[in-house]
């Protein structure tokens, strides 16, 4: 008596897996389809920075506390600014943390992918340019009926 | 340049022997190319498809960090003592300033012990929903291979949200943390975790009540109880063969002493006690993460701290996802420490590979070799 | 949370009165953390001592240090308790120093069978030898490591 | 070598099979240039383009993101990116991460085994320059040292959608380049 009940029970504990799976063909889409939708990264995401030419005075703390010794500080004219090696940083943002100036600054940017290895190299001219804007951005949100899903990021 | 080079096998197999009962047996190295090995490589002995022997052969992501951390300073070691594990940064980075605090002899403030704690507990969410994933594509279920990743992605907005990154944090700092909790964070972390709780169940049912999981892993992997405490495994491993000792409650640590949670034991050893000590530990983190962010006090986050290392020795460690990660941290006055030995779950789990696979077959290998839920970066650091 | 001592003090009065010649330094970190330093030739008493009376049976890792300045090689076991459900919170460091120009000391497998891995890595970072060890090989270098022992004061490695 | 040669020159087979030889190296290039100039090329390209399998080797911790990427909630098999087992059947070595010495050797064992066309994709920092671990004794200082790289993706780990990037740059970088120079 008792396999056959153990089987029953198997067959009902598979039918109730695959039941499962199947409830979920009929919920929203999951996925986020990267190129034509952009997650809305917040502000404050360590991304590229961004530096403020004004302000920076070269000091050369952040290549200082710079784990990887990705900055190194180069001479511009009269001045000194640092220069990202973006195949070296790991947007620990520690320098921006620690700039006395304000200087440096987190953006949002984060797709910065390179055919070749010297293009990584980020001048404080490439540093200085804010990130474009890039819309169709979109948020992940959780909905107790519907399930998680990406929707379109509500104007405010 | 003493011994010449050992050349690497080209094929998978290496050898065949004869042992002395006349019964061939089969060295196969699985890994580091394969699927179902990470990056590392075991060296297994079969007699037809039992495992009579087993070699772990770490060190394919040896990096030498011990030898970085003694020539650089405190804070710059930060985003270095967070590799070995990416998906459970926050606790490795724990165990570190927990020792330094201990040497520098500063006091975090209540809100900074509280975020750290939080961090941690969705950290530990994290690093367990990867294991189940994983291991769930070696059991050649894809959906477990899906959902788990995808339902990974709400606590990792949560932390982005919190600290700016995704998984790397450098978060945790000599004196506190980082950056505050941004606003409306507390009820965006009561929907997600209570949602999760939900999804939990649906793992339930078309993963772990599965018959075609239990068949597969119960029985299997067996690792008892006195054998866990005499190789010295730890965390779930530890947990799953019937040892309730969890270093939250054994010497409680940052916010845990004022929060309410249990340890969950699993008295089997086997691949499926172990498996469910995870299942049990997200629910406890789901609990923990509601209980902080209700009771969360106000506040400084950060306190001043030297950037310097007093003379002196701690032994900071922490419970990370995958058991007890220490550091014997010795200090000698300047910015760098003299000695920084680094010993992790993994590591600490690495002696129990062998126990459990031998006797096994051959293709209940990922399974039992899965559930001790072996990271090879952090065992090799 | 107290901050008295006397469970750490109890052991250390334990251990002295039955290896009084062989303890040469015991010192307490702070609460819940104890240093006990031991003679190499005698460690394996102590710690089979430790296991089987005191209930130290969960090896927590083993640490090398290189004091090139004093010219010796510390060895730290970190041990602790699972038996004793009082104690799980105590890590006892024990310490033993050998002469830099001849790393050898006996192996603790026999002992706690999990210092294994531990043992064959300051092996291979330090170049200590454990007598006795059942295979005291290579673990993370490469099969054709040619270089010193990495973990050294001494060694210093060319950078970028 | 010489009376080697004139033996040769002699044999009539031999003469033949010279002769054809050079006719067959004409015809192959004539299919090249066909290949190359028409809608051929378009249509290879575009079935190199969206069969990027990479091979299952992870090389370090930036398998925690392609792990991610390869989830649910960025999956990869949109553009065709399927983790395969078998490296004779793959075209895409993903590098992620740190490659150690010890790797180093198996990485390349891995490349040299792999059919033609095979592409590299670098991922993360220390894949491209040694990284955070750039000091350290048992590292190679980038992937570039050993094999030819096609696309760089910084960051530590970067994130998904800048490995998405990456394939997306590597697809159009396949779909501008020449049949017989690919990999």
């Amino acid at each position: 008596m008792a396999p056959i009940i153990g089987k029953a029970k198997a067959a009902v504990d598979i039918s109730i897996a695959y039941l499962t799976g199947i409830r979920h063909l009929f919920h929203r889409p999951y996925t986020l389809r990267f190129p034509q939708q952009r997650y809305a990264v917040e502000k404050g995401y360590r991304g590229r920075h961004l530096l403020h030419l004004d302000r920076c005075t070269g000091c050369g703390i952040c290549a200082w506390i710079c784990p990887e010794k990705c900055i190194t500080i180069v001479p511009r004219g009269q001045r000194w600014y640092p220069q990202y090696f973006y195949g070296r940083c790991c947007f620990c943002h520690f320098c921006t943390d620690y700039c006395p100036e304000f200087a440096l600054e987190e953006t949002v940017e984060y797709d910065i992918a390179e055919y070749t290895r010297d293009r990584l190299v980020w001048s404080p001219e490439r540093l200085s340019k804010p990130p474009v804007k890039k819309d169709d951005k979109y948020v992940f949100s959780v909905d107790t009926i519907g399930g998680a899903s990406q929707v379109p990021q509500k104007e405010e | 340049m003493s011994a010449p080079p050992k050349p690497v096998p080209l094929t998978t197999v290496e050898s065949t022997e004869t042992s002395e009962s006349g019964a061939q047996t089969l060295t196969l190295s699985v890994g580091p190319q394969h699927s179902g090995s990470g990056h590392m490589r075991l060296i297994v002995e079969v007699d037809g498809d039992i495992i009579v022997n087993v070699a772990p052969d770490p060190g394919y992501v040896h990096r030498g960090i011990e030898k970085i951390i003694e020539l650089r300073n405190i804070i710059k070691s930060i985003p270095v003592i967070e590799r070995p594990s990416i998906i459970d940064a926050s606790n490795l980075n724990h165990a570190w300033v927990r020792s330094i605090e201990e040497i520098q002899g500063v006091e975090v403030p209540r809100r900074g012990q509280y975020l750290r704690t939080l961090l941690n507990e969705m950290n530990r969410i994290m690093s367990h929903l990867y294991w189940l994933s994983i291991y769930g594509v070696f059991l050649g279920h894809t959906t477990m291979f899906m959902w788990p990743l995808g339902d990974r992605e709400l606590f990792i907005d949560l932390a982005e949200k919190l600290t700016g990154a995704r998984i790397t944090y450098s978060y945790l700092v000599p004196g506190g943390v980082r950056r505050d909790l941004p606003p409306g964070f507390a009820e965006e972390a009561v929907k997600r975790t209570e949602y999760f709780e939900k999804r939990l169940k649906e793992y339930d049912r078309i993963f772990f009540n599965n018959p075609l999981f239990t068949s597969r892993a119960k029985g299997i992997g067996v690792l008892s109880k006195e054998k866990a405490i005499e190789l010295g495994c730890t965390g779930p491993t530890l947990r799953g063969s019937g040892v309730d000792a969890d270093l939250r409650k054994d010497e409680p640590y940052a916010a845990y002493p004022e929060l309410d949670f249990e340890v969950s034991t699993r008295p089997d050893g086997d691949s499926f006690s172990r498996a469910m000590v995870h299942m049990d530990e997200m629910r406890e983190s789901c609990k923990i993460i509601r209980q902080i962010v209700k009771k969360i006090p106000s506040g400084p986050i950060r306190r001043k701290a030297p950037i310097v290392l007093p003379r002196g020795v701690a032994y900071g460690r922490v419970e990370s996802a995958r058991g007890e990660c220490s550091f014997y941290l010795i200090g000698e006055g300047g910015d760098k420490p003299y000695r920084a030995r680094y010993i992790t779950g993994s590591y600490r789990n690495m002696a129990a590979i062998p126990a459990v696979l031998l006797g096994n077959r051959l293709a209940d290998m990922p399974t039992a070799w899965w559930s001790i839920d072996y990271w090879p970066v952090e065992a090799d650091r | 949370m107290s901050l008295s001592h006397e469970r750490e003090d109890a052991l250390v009065q334990k251990l002295k009165e039955n290896f009084p010649a062989d303890i040469k330094e015991t010192n307490i970190i702070r609460r819940a953390r104890l240093e006990v330093t031991v003679a190499p030739e005698k460690i394996k008493d102590v710690a089979a001592f430790l296991r089987d009376k005191l209930g130290f049976d969960h090896p927590n890792g083993v640490s090398a240090v290189d004091y090139n300045r004093e010219n010796r090689f510390e060895i730290v076991y970190h041990i602790s308790s699972m038996r004793v459900k009082d104690m799980r919170d105590l890590v006892l460091d024990l310490k033993e120093s050998v002469p830099r120009n001849a790393p050898k000391v006996g192996s603790l497998v026999s002992v706690w069978s999990g210092v294994e891995n531990y043992e064959r890595e300051s092996f291979e970072m330090f170049g200590i030898e454990f007598d006795g060890h059942p295979r005291l090989e290579k673990l993370f270098l490469t099969d054709n490591w040619d270089g010193p022992p990495p973990l050294r004061k001494d060694i210093r490695f060319p950078t970028d | 070598m010489s009376a080697q040669r004139t033996a040769q020159e002699e044999d009539p087979v031999a003469t033949l099979a010279e002769g054809l030889s050079i006719w067959v190296g004409k015809l192959s290039d004539l299919v090249k240039k066909v290949v190359d100039t028409g809608p051929i090329r378009n249509v290879i390209n575009w079935a190199r383009m969206y069969s990027l399998w990479p091979v299952n080797i992870t090389t370090a911790c930036c398998s925690a993101e392609f792990g991610a990427a390869s989830g649910a909630r960025h999956d990869l098999e949109r553009f065709g990116v399927l983790p395969i087992g078998s490296l004779r059947q793959s075209d895409l070595i993903v590098i992620e991460g740190t490659i150690t010495k010890k790797m180093a050797k198996r990485l390349r064992m891995i490349y040299d085994q792999m059919a033609l066309p095979r592409y590299v994709i670098a991922m993360g920092d220390c894949a491209m320059s040694g990284g955070l671990f750039h000091d350290s004794y048992s590292i190679v200082n980038g992937a570039h040292e050993f094999v030819p790289v096609d696309v760089y993706v910084p960051g530590c780990p970067p994130r998904p959608e800048a490995l998405e990037q990456a394939i997306i740059m590597l697809q159009e970088k396949i779909r501008r380049s020449k049949v017989y120079e690919q990999g």
